[in-house]
């Protein structure tokens, strides 16, 4: 490294930053003596707040800040390295407790998001049908024309959001009188919040997996796309120490977490609330788990016949007193409910019947805590769901918006086609985007603003899963942003200059990064343990925001959560699910990690990272049992299928895999983009566009798992790109060891004895 | 030592048993009176035999051969051993030596055939008085073809003598220098 | 034995007058071949310019296929270089006649394939321009080449063998150029003169000839052996299943000399067929050569299929994947066709009517070609294909690229071949000279002892009237 | 040359242990119990040593350019059955052609096979003896080096690696990308300027991340013990992402670093093909039969067959 001179005044200054930074920076010119101590002392810690860097940009040398990841909604905390002024690594920050310095496949590629060579860097009006570029002054003069003044017609649409973001649109919509605020993310499991805030009194318990001896999870993709993919990887990894915990995963198509199960059933597709409510039954024969619920219920659960519903699920009756031997033997446990249980029309009534596992075995306090109230309810994650955006197309169609704000979500990408988003969108008087990329909802609306990306904004984040209550993350930018000035602009500058106009008490803050500054000085009195000046010369409130920043998250004080007092209702699942001859095939339109709800798809190295399990790069596939490929007329991976169902269909390539029940067919999200860029653009298709109109009865999200299709091969064999490439591979399909023992197995059994000690 | 003016007859036979009896002949006369100072064959093809009438001309080319051989070997193994360990990354690699005999062997094994054979060719040259820039005067294209060329080197004042001999036993053509 | 009868009955002027007539001004279809050659050559730089603007990628090579064509087209031709020399130089140490008016174009053949194969290693680099990196130069970065890299081996021992049998060639044509020196004009003449090295045929200028000529006989059979036996190492001395076997080096060496005997055989038909060399290219000439390509050819065969045999006795798992997936796997066609080529076709020559069919053996000769070169193919594909590692395993076809590159080694072999042709004389003359020598020598030698018969039998007459 | 030199040294070139008294000799231990295979491993590579993007054409020829890969298989292999995977024969099914049993079909149960497969940085590599340039060698840290600037490309280290986990440069994937665009702006600025981008017609390889190797031993230097540097004072790009923890990298010459506990609680030693291992002890080498030496050391996974 560079061993440049150092002068006492740099020295103090880096010094002023709390030990942080200044052992990285020192660590690389250690040629004087006081250097030396400084070193050992603090050179654990390499984070660095980021106050005018020009004087740490040392050539070669590497600084690290501290911010917050916003590729999804876990909200993971970053230590960014920044060598020459560019961001060029993303850490995770070892001392969160969301991520504990560890980072997803979409975390990594933030650079790619960041510097993505197809950002919007210049605002742009239509005129006269078609958008082009303006000036920011026009830009913004038109911005404030349109959201500056009180418009009850005004409706607006966010993504999942959380912290400052939605205190200030909160905000806004407030001076606007505008009651149409709507958040729509697709993965969010909104059925499983509203069913656990009605049975445990919270949308998202804390979940104690190093205590659970046992997981069973239905559909809940933990280890991947189920809310936080990294938090519950790291809690995983804990729960697989000796004693070792046991993993059982009842899904109709393998994810990630089933990938890693110690038994994977592969249930029959809607009826996991069957299977839940079976194994209730056979809870129940002993009354000491009887008596854990209420009489009316009992008898429900009563009703149940495990035979019969062996046959519904296709899970044998065997297997049925195995797991219920395998529940009573490991307490406590812990039941899961996901995406793919809930995504039916009967989505609640699952969810209830999976989470009343968890009552019955007496894991509500042991596995299932509770939450204590939030402390600043305006900053909390908001998840929003299928039913909002529902409301919100319905809104358009029926013409009740006038001015309609999109921000952080994309609706006429992801809704199915029978919502006919992109013609509701079309409705509205006038379209507002914020948007770093050129998706599908942006190239529709009328004034696209270009944003910052999340490493050059400030902010703060709440975790959609908070590992600990009070918790805030921090968002600072990392570097300038990368296209210079007056190219892209960060969120809360814009609507901090819409909203000055219309409350003059916001004008106290010059830009957003003030405002966030100041609110994080609010809470200072609420915080565990509030930062107070380590070195001379250091204001209290400089020490506040250096070390506030430095550590990239604050904690706050919170009171004790009130015990969970489960709330039960009646839980009536409908028969079997009804064969359908037209459609036999149940469409299972399943999560990546990666692209996740395609709002990745234009990462290149996101893209060109092979699906967990069918190791698929730059295209979407449609995957189905050797059984059923069979049926069909020995489909061989590679042919081309029509899947179509009652409202739609898309030709895609098969990919046979015995990972998935024959009564279904999955077809990954994420691609088909008809826009968003040249890495996303006209790659693969999109299964939400072939969805049917079949909604939750109870919290009318959308039923994402309930289309039935039909399947039928259009073409040979055409080109699938594994990273198993080559005709050897594809052949014995099922990519087999030949007999080499390059994964070796052995029992848990064995492992607890030899790993124990 | 520098050698009077010497002249040269050259006769054609269209037979080497012919050839063979003319040398003979000659031999005798020389016995007699000495008269030639050297014979010469020349033929289309090899004659092995010739030695024994020419007596023993045979060329030691074998020692090129050998010490050839020999340099090859010592030079071949010197390079590849000296190379491997004068690397500016001395490279012990796939876990053997960073001077691994086995291998070099097989280099020194190509070494020593290619000395031996461009100094064999050193020895063909020196001894075959080869290349030579020009062809004597008297040489003839037949002696390519099928004749059968006899030169004989003596003092100008035998040349008669000679002569006869060689027209004696039928030369179809006699050349003088 | 008719062959010596009109052997001895040749005479040496109408020799010289045959061998230097196939060296005049030749027909058009000569120039419609070169033609056809030199398009085919042209072809394969394009595609090699383009290959070096872009990179190996457009080849359609792949992980892990890092090799394929190019390098079974090396062996191909390195093989098929190896009768020529070793052939000649063994026939010249065992004194065998009927060497005589086939060594020379033999030889010829063995120094253009060499010419052709050293190609390939250089048009299969990654960065071609920095090819002179392999050479042994003293810099002042102190980098050396890695001398335990067969293909350094490989580059030494192409190098001597090249050098040498170039030599071995050279030297055993000196007398010829002498000839064709005494009778050449025009441009030729010079040429030859600067060649012949002044070549009299003085006595002394034969012996020391011999001398030399069977020498580097002695250097070049071990040379040739050795030359591929260490191309057989390129593969013998990895890990990849199924290249790394024992017995590679003589398998190599073996079907090098099969495939070369069937080259000669094809060049021998021809040469015969268009200069008219029937009297010195003669049948039972052709019958000799074809009963020892039979013989190598059951040689190959045994280590071939002895290869099989022991990788299906061993129990080494990597292996037999690769041999179950040779026979049954996606290469299967190259790998039976092979077998039928090289394998079954030969036992034609069991036969004398077969052996002594002229045009049959020139098709045969390209049947076992044909095999031969499949089966380099064999041996560089399908180990790789499915290799140590599962996950990898994938099958490649070779792309237009590589193939263009293939069909211009052809065109480039056989336009050299067709210049030394024209150029210089196919048949050794002094040697068929010296046959003929011979022949004359054994028939006079029959005539005498038959005279003196009839003397005795005068004699004995005479006594008996007594 | 040095002739000099090579025969005062001459004993010294003739030992097979030439860098055993170096201080150094990085290894690795990843534990398949652990490792979810997400792939944050991947990627994390890409962003940190340069990585061309090939793009799905080059993709589908094989030319990826992912120094670590995750392999998911399905199957046990040979020699392991004492887990069941059902693989019962197939009876094809239908919604409408009554519901099938478990029993009746065929599924992973037990889920997938999950190994991140990177450069085992073998001690007795087959790759480095084959280079006829000498571009591969053998680091005094234990590391197979790959000099970019001296590859010709011949390849030959990428046929011998048993692992299949040297990647070549087909093309120039910085110029040819994405249908012959070059790398567009501003994408550029992401590339780490602590190694180079490789051209096309080279090798390359994982290199243990030897960038951050070089920072942390000049960071020791600077604190004044050269010949040291503290265990987990910094970790390979893929180990510090791991979500779940399941690699960890270090230097095996330490007795106090984790990796060198694991290997030895795992009952691996570098240096033999055979390790005498108590029974069931989960630490293995992937293709270890071939005594190549890998510095890898993989512990089973494990699954739960109560379950």
């Amino acid at each position: 490294m560079s061993s440049k001179s150092w002068n006492r005044r740099t020295f103090l200054k880096a010094m002023g930053l709390g030990g942080a930074g200044s052992a990285l920076l020192l660590s690389g010119c250690g040629n004087t003596d006081i250097i030396d101590e400084v070193d050992l002392e603090v050179r654990k810690e390499k984070v660095e707040p980021n106050v005018d860097p020009q004087d740490f940009v040392q050539p070669g040398v590497a600084l690290y800040y501290a911010s917050t990841c916003r590729m999804c909604p876990a909200g993971c905390n970053l230590h960014a390295r920044i060598r020459e002024a560019r961001v060029l690594k993303l850490e995770g920050n070892p001392g969160s407790p969301v991520n504990h310095g560890r980072l997803c496949p979409m975390g990594q590629a933030g650079l790619h998001a960041h510097y993505n060579p197809d950002r919007l860097t210049k605002p742009m009006m239509r005129k006269g049908g078609k958008l082009v570029d303006v000036s920011w002054d026009e830009a913004m003069d038109t911005l404030k024309e349109k959201l500056a003044k009180k418009n009850s017609r005004l409706a607006w649409l966010n993504g999942a959001t959380s912290g400052h973001h939605a205190a200030l649109t909160k905000a806004y919509l407030e001076e606007a009188g505008s009651k149409n605020f709507f958040v729509f993310d697709t993965l969010p499991p909104a059925v499983g919040h509203a069913v656990n805030e009605a049975m445990f009194g919270n949308a998202m318990p804390r979940l104690d997996f190093k205590k659970a001896k046992l997981i069973l999870s239905f559909g809940a993709d933990f280890l991947a796309t189920w809310m936080s993919p990294v938090h519950f990887p790291t809690q995983y990894a804990e729960f697989r120490q000796p004693p070792r915990g046991t993993l059982v995963v009842a899904e109709s198509k393998m994810t990630i977490t089933g990938a890693n199960a110690d038994r994977w059933l592969g249930i029959r597709p809607g009826t996991e609330g069957h299977l839940a409510m079976a194994l209730a039954s056979l809870l129940v024969e002993d009354p000491v788990y009887a008596k854990r619920v209420p009489k009316d219920i009992l008898a429900e659960i009563k009703k149940v016949d495990p035979v019969e519903v062996s046959k519904i699920t296709g899970v044998s009756s065997e297997r049925l007193h195995k797991l219920h031997h395998l529940l009573t033997k490991n307490s406590p446990s812990m039941v899961l409910s996901g995406s793919s249980a809930e995504g039916v029309e009967y989505g609640s009534e699952t969810a209830r019947a999976v989470l009343l596992l968890n009552v019955i075995l007496g894991n509500v306090g042991k596995t299932i805590l509770p939450r204590s109230e939030a402390v600043f309810p305006d900053l909390m994650p908001k998840m929003g769901g299928w039913a909002q955006l529902r409301t919100f197309i319905d809104g358009l169609h029926g013409g009740k918006f006038d001015t309609v704000v999109v921000f952080g979500t994309n609706p006429v990408y992801q809704a199915p086609a029978f919502m006919k988003a992109d013609k509701a969108y079309a409705k509205a008087g006038y379209r507002i985007s914020f948007s770093m990329f050129p998706d599908e909802t942006t190239m529709a609306s009328d004034l696209v603003l270009p944003l910052d990306s999340y490493l050059e904004e400030w902010n703060t984040a709440l975790p959609a899963y908070s590992p600990e209550d009070g918790f805030v993350g921090v968002q600072q930018p990392v570097m300038n942003p990368v296209f210079g000035e007056g190219t892209t602009r960060p969120f809360g500058d814009m609507m901090l200059a819409v909203i000055k106009q219309m409350n003059p008490k916001y004008k106290t803050w010059k830009d957003y990064e003030a405002y966030v500054r100041d609110s994080l000085w609010t809470m200072r009195d609420a915080m565990v343990k509030p930062p107070v000046p380590t070195v001379g010369g250091e204001t209290v409130r400089e020490a506040f925001h250096n070390q506030v920043l430095s550590t990239g998250y604050i904690r706050l004080k919170t009171k004790p959560a009130r015990a969970i007092k489960p709330k039960l209702e009646a839980i009536n699942l409908p028969e079997a699910p009804k064969a359908n001859s037209k459609y036999p095939f149940r469409l299972l339109p399943t999560a990546r990690l990666g692209l996740w709800d395609g709002r990745h798809a234009n990462l290149p190295w996101l893209q060109e990272l092979p699906d967990q399990l069918a190791e698929v790069v730059w295209d979407s596939w449609v995957e189905l049992h050797p059984s059923t490929a069979k049926k069909l007329g020995g489909i061989v991976t590679g042919d081309v299928l029509r899947v179509s169902s009652a409202s739609g269909s898309v030709e895609v390539k098969a990919l046979v895999t015995m990972a998935i029940h024959p009564d279904c067919v999955a077809i990954p999200l994420g691609q088909g983009h008809t826009e968003y860029g040249r890495y996303a653009k006209g790659v693969g298709v999109n299964p939400y566009h072939i969805l049917d109109a079949k909604y939750d009865a109870k919290t009318g999200e959308l039923a994402t798992f309930a289309t039935d299709v039909n399947v039928v091969k259009v073409a040979d064999r055409g080109s699938i790109v594994t990273l198993a490439h080559g005709d050897l591979v594809l052949e014995n399909g099922s990519n087999s060891q030949a007999g080499r023992t390059i994964v070796k197995t052995v029992t848990a059994k064995q492992f607890n004895r030899t790993e124990e000690a | 030592m520098r050698r009077r003016k010497m002249s040269v007859l050259f006769a054609l036979y269209d037979d080497f048993d012919k050839a063979r009896d003319v040398v003979a002949d000659l031999k005798i006369l020389d016995m007699k009176e000495l008269v030639v100072e050297d014979i010469e064959l020349y033929s289309p093809i090899e004659h092995p035999e010739v030695e024994e009438i020419l007596g023993d001309i045979s060329p030691p080319i074998q020692r090129f051969t050998f010490f050839g051989a020999i340099t090859g070997a010592i030079c071949a193994f010197l390079l590849v051993a000296a190379a491997a360990q004068s690397m500016f990354t001395v490279q012990p690699q796939g876990g053997k030596p960073v001077i691994p005999l086995p291998t070099d062997l097989v280099v020194t094994y190509e070494g020593t055939i290619l000395f031996g054979v461009w100094i064999t060719l050193l020895g063909f040259l020196i001894y075959s008085g080869m290349p030579r820039r020009r062809l004597k005067k008297f040489y003839s294209h037949k002696v390519s073809e099928d004749q059968i060329g006899v030169e004989v080197l003596m003092k100008p004042d035998n040349v008669e003598k000679v002569r006869e001999t060689l027209l004696s036993s039928g030369a179809l053509e006699i050349r003088e220098v | 034995m008719d062959s010596t009868t009109n052997m001895k009955d040749i005479e040496w002027a109408r020799i010289n007058k045959d061998v230097l007539g196939s060296l005049e001004t030749p027909r058009i279809t000569f120039w419609i071949v070169l033609a056809v050659c030199s398009v085919l050559v042209l072809c394969g730089v394009a595609a090699e310019v383009y290959q070096y603007n872009h990179g190996l990628g457009v080849a359609l090579m792949d992980r892990p296929h890092f090799w394929q064509l190019y390098i079974s087209n090396f062996i191909f031709w390195i093989g098929m270089s190896h009768s020529g020399t070793l052939l000649s130089a063994v026939l010249l140490l065992t004194k065998a006649d009927w060497r005589k008016p086939i060594y020379r174009f033999a030889e010829a053949m063995t120094l253009f394939s060499i010419l052709t194969a050293a190609f390939f290693p250089v048009i299969h680099l990654g960065r071609v321009w920095n090819l002179y990196w392999v050479l042994p130069y003293p810099d002042e970065r102190g980098i050396w080449p890695n001398f335990r890299s067969p293909l350094l081996w490989d580059a030494s021992a192409i190098f001597t063998y090249a050098t040498s049998s170039a030599l071995f060639l050279y030297i055993g044509m000196i007398p010829d150029l002498a000839i064709c020196r005494d009778n050449a004009r025009g441009w030729r003449k010079p040429l030859y003169t600067l060649m012949s090295l002044g070549w009299m045929g003085r006595a002394r200028e034969w012996i020391a000839f011999r001398k030399t000529y069977v020498l580097m006989g002695c250097f070049l059979v071990p040379l040739a052996v050795s030359v591929h036996s260490i191309v057989a190492s390129d593969f013998a001395m990895s890990i990849v299943p199924d290249w790394h076997i024992t017995s590679f080096p003589p398998y190599f060496v073996a079907g090098a000399l099969y495939s070369g005997c069937a080259a000669i055989i094809t060049l021998f038909v021809m040469l015969r067929y268009i200069f008219k060399f029937e009297a010195y290219m003669t049948i039972d000439i052709l019958e000799k050569v074809a009963k020892l390509t039979f013989a190598i050819a059951m040689v190959w065969n045994y280590l071939n299929l002895s290869e099989y045999a022991s990788i299906w006795y061993s129990n080494d798992m990597y292996e037999h994947e690769v041999l179950i997936q040779k026979f049954i796997g996606p290469y299967w066609p190259v790998v039976w066709g092979m077998l039928l080529c090289s394998t079954v076709a030969p036992f034609a020559m069991a036969f004398k009517k077969f052996r002594q069919n002229l045009w049959g053996m020139f098709f045969l000769s390209l049947v076992i070609q044909l095999g031969m070169w499949l089966e380099r193919f064999q041996i560089v594909s399908p180990s790789l294909a499915s290799n140590h590692e599962p996950w990898t395993w994938a099958v490649v076809w070779p792309g237009l690229i590589q193939l263009t590159i293939t069909a211009a080694s052809f065109g480039w072999f056989t336009m050299l071949f067709l210049i030394f042709c024209k150029v210089f004389p196919s048949v050794s003359m002094y040697e068929v000279k010296e046959l003929v020598f011979h022949h004359r020598r054994v028939s006079a030698r029959n005539e005498i002892e038959d005279l003196n018969k009839e003397k005795d039998d005068m004699i004995r007459a005479q006594e008996g009237l007594a | 040359m040095g002739f000099g030199r090579m025969l005062e040294n001459w004993a010294a070139f003739r030992k097979d242990d030439y860098y055993d008294n170096e201080p150094y000799m990085w290894g690795m231990a990843i534990d398949l119990n652990k490792c979810i295979g997400c792939g944050a491993c991947v990627t994390a590579c890409y962003a940190e040593n340069n990585l061309p993007v090939v793009g799905k054409y080059h993709y589908s020829q094989g030319y990826a350019m992912h120094w670590m890969r995750i392999e998911r298989y399905w199957d046990e292999p040979d020699g392991h059955a004492d887990i069941d995977i059902s693989q019962k024969p197939e009876t094809p099914m239908y919604a409408h052609e009554g519901t099938p049993q478990e029993d009746t079909v065929s599924f992973p149960e037990r889920g997938a096979h999950y190994i991140p497969m990177l450069c085992q940085q073998c001690n007795h590599a087959p790759c480095e003896p084959v280079c006829p340039v000498a571009a591969t060698y053998h680091t005094p840290d234990g590391l197979n080096a790959q000099v970019y600037n001296r590859c010709i490309g011949s390849r030959y280290c990428g046929n011998n690696c048993p692992y299949k986990v040297r990647y070549f440069n087909f093309l120039d994937f910085w110029k040819e990308n994405y249908d012959g665009a070059p790398l567009p702006h501003p994408l550029e600025l992401q590339l780490n300027p602590d190694l180079s981008v490789r051209s096309k017609g080279v090798m390359e390889k994982c290199t243990f991340c030897v960038q951050r190797q070089r920072d942390a031993k000049n960071a020791a230097e600077t604190a004044g013990h050269p010949n040291y540097v503290e265990d987990m004072s910094f970790m390979t790009a893929c180990q510090q992402t791991c979500p779940t923890r399941a690699i960890v990298f270090g230097n095996m010459k330490n007795p106090k670093a984790e990796v060198s506990k694991l290997w030895a609680s795992h009952q691996v030693e570098l240096g033999r093909v055979l390790q005498d291992k108590t029974e069931d002890v989960r630490g293995y080498r992937v293709l270890e039969d071939l005594n190549v030496e890998p510095c890898i050391m993989y512990m089973d996974r494990v699954r739960n067959i109560e379950a």
